[in-house]
C-alpha cells in the first residue's frame, strides 16, 4: 500500500517536504490565499503522514539509520574507515519515534487551526514559511544522530520560533518577548556549540553514538555535560531559568504557542538524549539524577504557584506548562538517579521513566489543546485578560467542552490521559522517595484549583452585555482542537496500549546505551 | 480483553474502562435519586426567581464574579511566599541571563564535586 | 604549557568579555555585540581545535605534501559563522522595531512583560 | 549582594573555562581518525582538491543545507518584522 520508496527514504522526506513547502508557501500566497492554504495544509498532512509511517516502521523493526550522502542509506560505517561513522546520519530509535509522533499530531492539528485563526493578519506568507521551518527544526532535532547537526536544527528552530513569537508585534510587546527568548536561546545554543567543540577536541567525533562509545567523563566532559544540560533545561523552561517562557508563550499567536510546547519537549528530548545516550553510566547517575529531580520539583511548585495569581490566561497556561515540564523532569530524573542499579531500575526506575515520557506526549496534547482554546476565545472576544471575561459558555459550547477536556486532563482527573501518566509517576516516585510523590500530588491539586478558577471566570456566569453577540469559532479551528481532544480521550481510555506500544520501547531505548551504539556502529565494541 | 486495557503502574494498576463503567453506574443512581425529587414547582412564577432577602435582582453583568476576586484568601494566606517569589520575575533581560549563567555555574560545581 | 595554549586562553578571555558585555551593558545593540563576541569566541575555539603543529592547509596542490591540519573544524566554523550572521540580523531587526515602538533601546524599558 | 553573586558566577565560569587551556593542547589534537579519513579519501570521494570543500559539500553537506535554511529563516524573519501591517491589527491588553 505504502510505496517502499517512501518508507525507505522517510527520514529524509519528512525534513525535505516541509523545507520545500516553506520555500513555495510565500509564492503560492501571491496567487491566492486559498492556494497557500492548500500548499501549507497539504505539505503538513504529507509530512505528518510520512512521520507516522517512519515512526510505525521504527516501532515495528527497530532503530532506523539514514546516512546522508553515503552509497547506501543504512551504511553508517564506511568499510575503509576503520569502524567510525563519518557522515551525518539520522538515528531514529523508539524515543525519537515517540517525539516524531507527538510532533506529527500536534503540528497537523495546529496547522488546521491556524489556517483559519490567523487569516485576518498580514505577512501570512512569511508566517507559514516560518511555521513549516519550525516543524522541520523539531523533526530534525529529535531524529538526528549527529551532534553538530542537532545544533543546526536547534538554531533553525529557535530562529523560526523567535520570528513567530514577534509575529503579532502588538505595540512592540511581542518583539520584546521575542528578544528575551532569542537572546537566551542564542546563548544556550552557543554553550551547546562549545560543548560540541569539546567533544570534537577530545574524541574527534561528532556522531553521538561514537562519542557515547568513547566517552571517559574527564573534567572536560563534565564541563561539556554542564553546558549542554543547563542550556537545554533553560530551553525547556525549567525553574529557575523559566523566565522567558511566560513572556514568549503569552505573546506568540496561540497556534504557535501550541507548537512552542512541542519545541520545548524537543529540548527536553535533547536533554534526556545527552544524559542517557551520550553519558549513561559514565556519569555519577545519582548526582545528575538528583539535579534533574530538584529542577523538576522546583518547576512543579514554582510553576503552579506562579500560575494562580495570573490575570492573562495565556501567561497562566504558560506557568502551568512549566509546572508540567517538572513532572517529566521528575519522572525521568528518578529513572536516571537509579541508572546502573539494575534491581532498583526494574523495581521502579523504568516505570518512572515511562511515566515521565508518557507525560511528554500527554502534555503536548492537552497543553496544545488548552492553548488553542485560549486562542479561540481571543479570536472571538479580542482579549486574554481573565478579569474581562465571563459567560462565554453560553455561546462557545464546543470551545467550552474542549477546554473542560484539556483542563481535566492537565489536572490529572480520571479517566483523561493526564491521570494515567501522573499515576505512574506518583507510584514509582513514591517507591524512590515519598516526599517527592506527595509534592507532585499537591501540585496536581493546585493545578486543578487553578483551572477551576479559569473555567469559572471564562465560561461560567451570566452572558455579559459586551459579549452578547459572540459566536462559536469556525469549523476548521474546532477541527484542530477536536483532533487533540480526541487524542486526549483515546489516550486516557486506553493508556495501557499507548504505554506498551509507544512509551515502554522509548524508555528502554533511552536507558539502553549499548543498543544505541550498536545500532550505529554495530557490535558495540 | 480486560487484561489488555489494564495499565500496570508498578505498585498498582489502573483501568479506565472499568472506571468509566463505574462512573456511569454512579451517574444512573444519581439520576434515579434526582428523579425522586419535587416535581410540583410552577414555571413562570416567583418560584423561579432568586431570593435575595427581598432585594431586587442585580443586573447580569454585576453578578459575575471576575477572576481577580477568586482565590484572594489563598493569595492572602500565602502572601509571605508570593512577596518573595513574584519580585524575582523582574522582566529584566540581564536577570534572565544571570539566572541561566548562575545555574550553569551551580551545575558545574555540583557535577565536578560529586563526580 | 599554558603559553602554548594561547588560542584557548584567548577563547576563555573572549567568552568572558562576551558574557560580561551581555550582562553589564544596558543598550540592546551592545548586548547583541556581546553575543557576537561570544560567537567569535566559539568560532575561534572550533577553528583552533583543528590545528596541528606544523600543518598546512588541507588542499592538495603540486607542492610537496606535508602534515595537514584537520578540515572538519573549518567546515563547522563556516556553518557556525553563517548561523551567527543570521542570528545577528534577526536580533537587529527586533531592535529596530523596539526603537520604533518603545522609543528607546535601553534594557530598562524592555520590562513590560513581567511577573 | 547582587554584585557579589554576579562576581561569583563569573568566577566559576572563568574557573570552569580555564579547564580548556589546561587540559587541551593546542596544535596536538588527541584523536584524529575521522579527519584522517577525510584527508585520505576526500580528494577521491568528493572530487575536490580542497578537503574543506569536500567536507562542507559532501561529507557534511546536510549541515550546509541546514545552514542555508538558517539564513533563509532569518531573512524571512526580518521580512516578517518589516512587513506592511494592516490598520488595527495590533492588540495590547491594558
Amino acid at each position: 500500500m505504502i510505496p517502499p520508496f517512501v518508507v525507505d527514504n522517510s527520514p529524509a522526506l519528512m525534513v525535505i517536504v516541509p523545507f520545500v513547502a516553506a520555500f513555495i508557501a510565500p509564492f503560492a500566497g501571491r496567487a491566492a490565499p486559498a492556494v497557500r492554504a492548500l500548499v501549507v495544509g497539504g505539505a503538513m498532512a504529507i509530512t505528518s503522514a510520512i512521520t507516522l509511517i517512519l515512526a510505525s516502521d521504527v516501532y515495528a523493526h527497530g532503530t532506523r539509520l539514514y546516512v546522508f550522502g553515503a552509497q547506501a542509506a543504512t551504511l553508517a560505517v564506511p568499510p575503509d574507515s576503520g569502524g567510525i561513522p563519518v557522515r551525518i546520519m539520522f538515528t531514529v530509535d523508539p524515543m525519537s519515534a515517540l517525539m516524531l509522533v507527538i510532533t506529527a499530531i500536534s503540528a497537523f492539528a495546529v496547522v488546521l487551526y491556524s489556517l483559519t485563526s490567523e487569516r485576518h493578519h498580514s505577512g501570512l506568507g512569511s508566517y507559514y514559511t516560518l511555521f513549516l521551518l519550525m516543524v522541520t527544526g523539531i523533526l530534525g532535532m529529535v531524529s538526528t544522530g549527529d551532534i553538530f547537526n542537532f545544533f543546526v536544527f536547534l538554531e533553525i528552530l529557535s530562529i523560526a520560533s523567535a520570528g513567530l513569537i514577534a509575529f503579532r508585534i502588538d505595540g512592540g510587546v511581542a518583539v520584546e518577548a521575542a528578544i528575551k527568548y532569542f537572546v537566551l536561546s542564542t546563548i544556550g545554543a552557543l554553550a551547546i556549540l562549545f560543548a560540541i567543540g569539546i567533544y570534537y577536541g577530545e574524541y574527534n567525533a561528532l556522531n553521538m553514538a561514537l562519542i557515547a562509545q568513547r566517552i571517559q567523563f574527564t573534567l572536560l566532559d563534565q564541563l561539556a555535560l554542564v553546558l549542554i544540560i543547563a542550556a537545554l533545561a533553560m530551553k525547556c523552561g525549567a525553574v529557575p531559568m523559566h523566565f522567558w517562557t511566560p513572556d514568549a508563550y503569552s505573546m506568540a499567536p496561540s497556534s504557535i504557542t501550541a507548537l512552542l510546547v512541542v519545541a520545548s519537549q524537543a529540548s527536553l528530548y535533547g536533554l534526556f538524549r545527552t544524559v542517557f545516550s551520550l553519558y549513561n553510566i559514565t556519569l555519577n547517575a545519582a548526582c545528575v539524577g538528583w539535579l534533574i529531580i530538584i529542577l523538576g520539583v522546583l518547576s512543579m511548585v514554582v510553576g503552579v504557584t506562579m500560575a494562580i495569581p495570573q490575570k492573562n490566561v495565556k501567561r497562566l497556561m504558560a506557568y502551568h506548562a512549566i509546572s508540567q515540564t517538572g513532572y517529566m523532569l521528575l519522572g525521568v530524573g528518578v529513572g536516571l538517579a537509579v541508572l546502573g542499579n539494575q534491581p532498583l531500575l526494574d523495581a521502579f526506575g523504568y516505570m518512572a521513566m515511562e511515566g515521565g515520557i508518557f507525560h511528554i506526549i500527554n502534555h503536548a496534547m492537552y497543553k496544545g489543546l488548552l492553548f488553542l482554546t485560549a486562542g479561540a476565545i481571543f479570536f472571538r472576544i479580542g482579549t486574554y485578560d481573565l478579569n474581562r471575561m465571563g459567560g462565554l459558555g453560553h455561546s462557545m459550547k464546543w470551545t467550552m467542552v474542549f477546554f473542560i477536556i484539556g483542563a481535566l486532563a492537565i489536572a490529572g482527573i480520571p479517566p483523561f490521559n493526564g491521570f494515567a501518566s501522573k499515576l505512574m509517576i506518583y507510584e514509582s516516585v513514591f517507591a524512590f522517595n515519598p516526599v517527592l510523590s506527595v509534592i507532585a500530588m499537591v501540585v496536581s491539586i493546585l493545578t486543578l484549583a487553578s483551572f477551576v478558577k479559569v473555567f469559572h471566570s471564562i465560561f461560567m456566569g451570566p452572558v455579559l452585555p459586551e459579549y452578547r453577540d459572540v459566536r462559536e469559532v469556525p469549523g476548521p479551528m474546532l477541527a484542530g482542537m477536536g483532533i487533540l481532544a480526541l487524542v486526549v480521550i483515546v489516550f486516557g481510555l486506553f493508556p495501557s496500549v499507548v504505554v506498551e506500544t509507544l512509551v515502554a520501547p522509548a524508555a528502554h531505548a533511552l536507558a539502553d546505551q549499548g543498543m544505541y551504539i550498536a545500532a550505529v556502529i554495530g557490535g558495540g565494541a | 480483553m480486560d487484561l489488555l486495557l489494564t495499565l500496570d503502574t508498578g505498585a498498582g494498576f489502573w483501568n479506565p474502562v472499568f472506571w468509566v463503567l463505574g462512573a456511569a453506574v454512579a451517574g444512573v443512581i444519581a439520576l434515579l435519586l434526582y428523579s425522586l425529587g419535587e416535581k410540583g414547582y410552577k414555571k413562570g412564577t416567583a418560584q423561579e426567581a432568586p431570593f435575595l432577602s427581598g432585594n431586587p435582582e442585580p443586573e447580569k453583568g454585576l453578578v459575575h464574579v471576575r477572576s481577580g476576586n477568586l482565590y484572594w484568601g489563598f493569595l492572602d494566606a500565602m502572601e509571605g511566599y508570593y512577596r518573595r517569589l513574584v519580585p524575582l520575575h523582574t522582566g529584566d533581560l540581564h536577570d534572565y541571563v544571570l539566572w541561566y549563567m548562575g545555574m550553569t555555574a551551580l551545575f558545574l560545581v555540583v557535577v565536578v564535586v560529586f563526580r | 604549557m599554558v603559553f602554548f595554549n594561547l588560542p584557548y586562553v584567548a577563547v576563555v578571555v573572549l567568552t568572558l568579555i562576551g558574557l560580561a558585555t551581555i550582562v553589564l551593558k544596558r543598550n540592546l545593540i551592545k548586548i547583541f555585540l556581546g553575543i557576537t563576541i561570544l560567537e567569535s569566541a566559539v568560532n575561534l575555539f572550533l577553528v583552533s581545535l583543528g590545528y596541528r603543529e606544523g600543518g598546512i592547509a588541507p588542499i592538495y596542490t603540486n607542492a610537496p605534501e606535508g602534515l595537514m591540519v584537520l578540515p572538519t573544524p573549518q567546515a563547522l566554523t563556516l556553518t557556525s559563522i553563517v548561523i551567527g550572521v543570521a542570528t545577528t540580523a534577526l536580533l537587529l531587526s527586533f531592535a529596530i522595531i523596539i526603537w520604533k515602538k518603545y522609543g528607546s533601546i535601553e534594557i530598562g524599558f524592555l520590562r513590560r512583560l513581567k511577573e | 549582594m547582587k554584585k557579589v553573586l554576579v562576581a561569583a558566577i563569573f568566577l566559576v565560569w572563568a574557573a570552569g573555562l580555564c579547564i580548556l587551556p589546561l587540559l587541551l593542547s593546542f596544535g596536538n589534537p588527541a584523536a584524529t581518525d575521522m579527519d584522517t579519513y577525510f584527508l585520505r579519501n576526500g580528494q577521491a570521494a568528493a572530487a575536490a582538491n580542497n578537503i574543506v570543500t569536500s567536507v562542507v559539500f559532501d561529507f557534511r553537506g546536510f549541515d550546509t543545507l541546514g545552514e542555508s535554511v538558517v539564513l533563509f529563516t532569518a531573512v524571512t524573519g526580518v521580512a516578517l518584522m518589516f512587513r506592511a501591517r494592516k490598520e488595527g491589527e495590533e492588540h495590547e491588553d491594558e
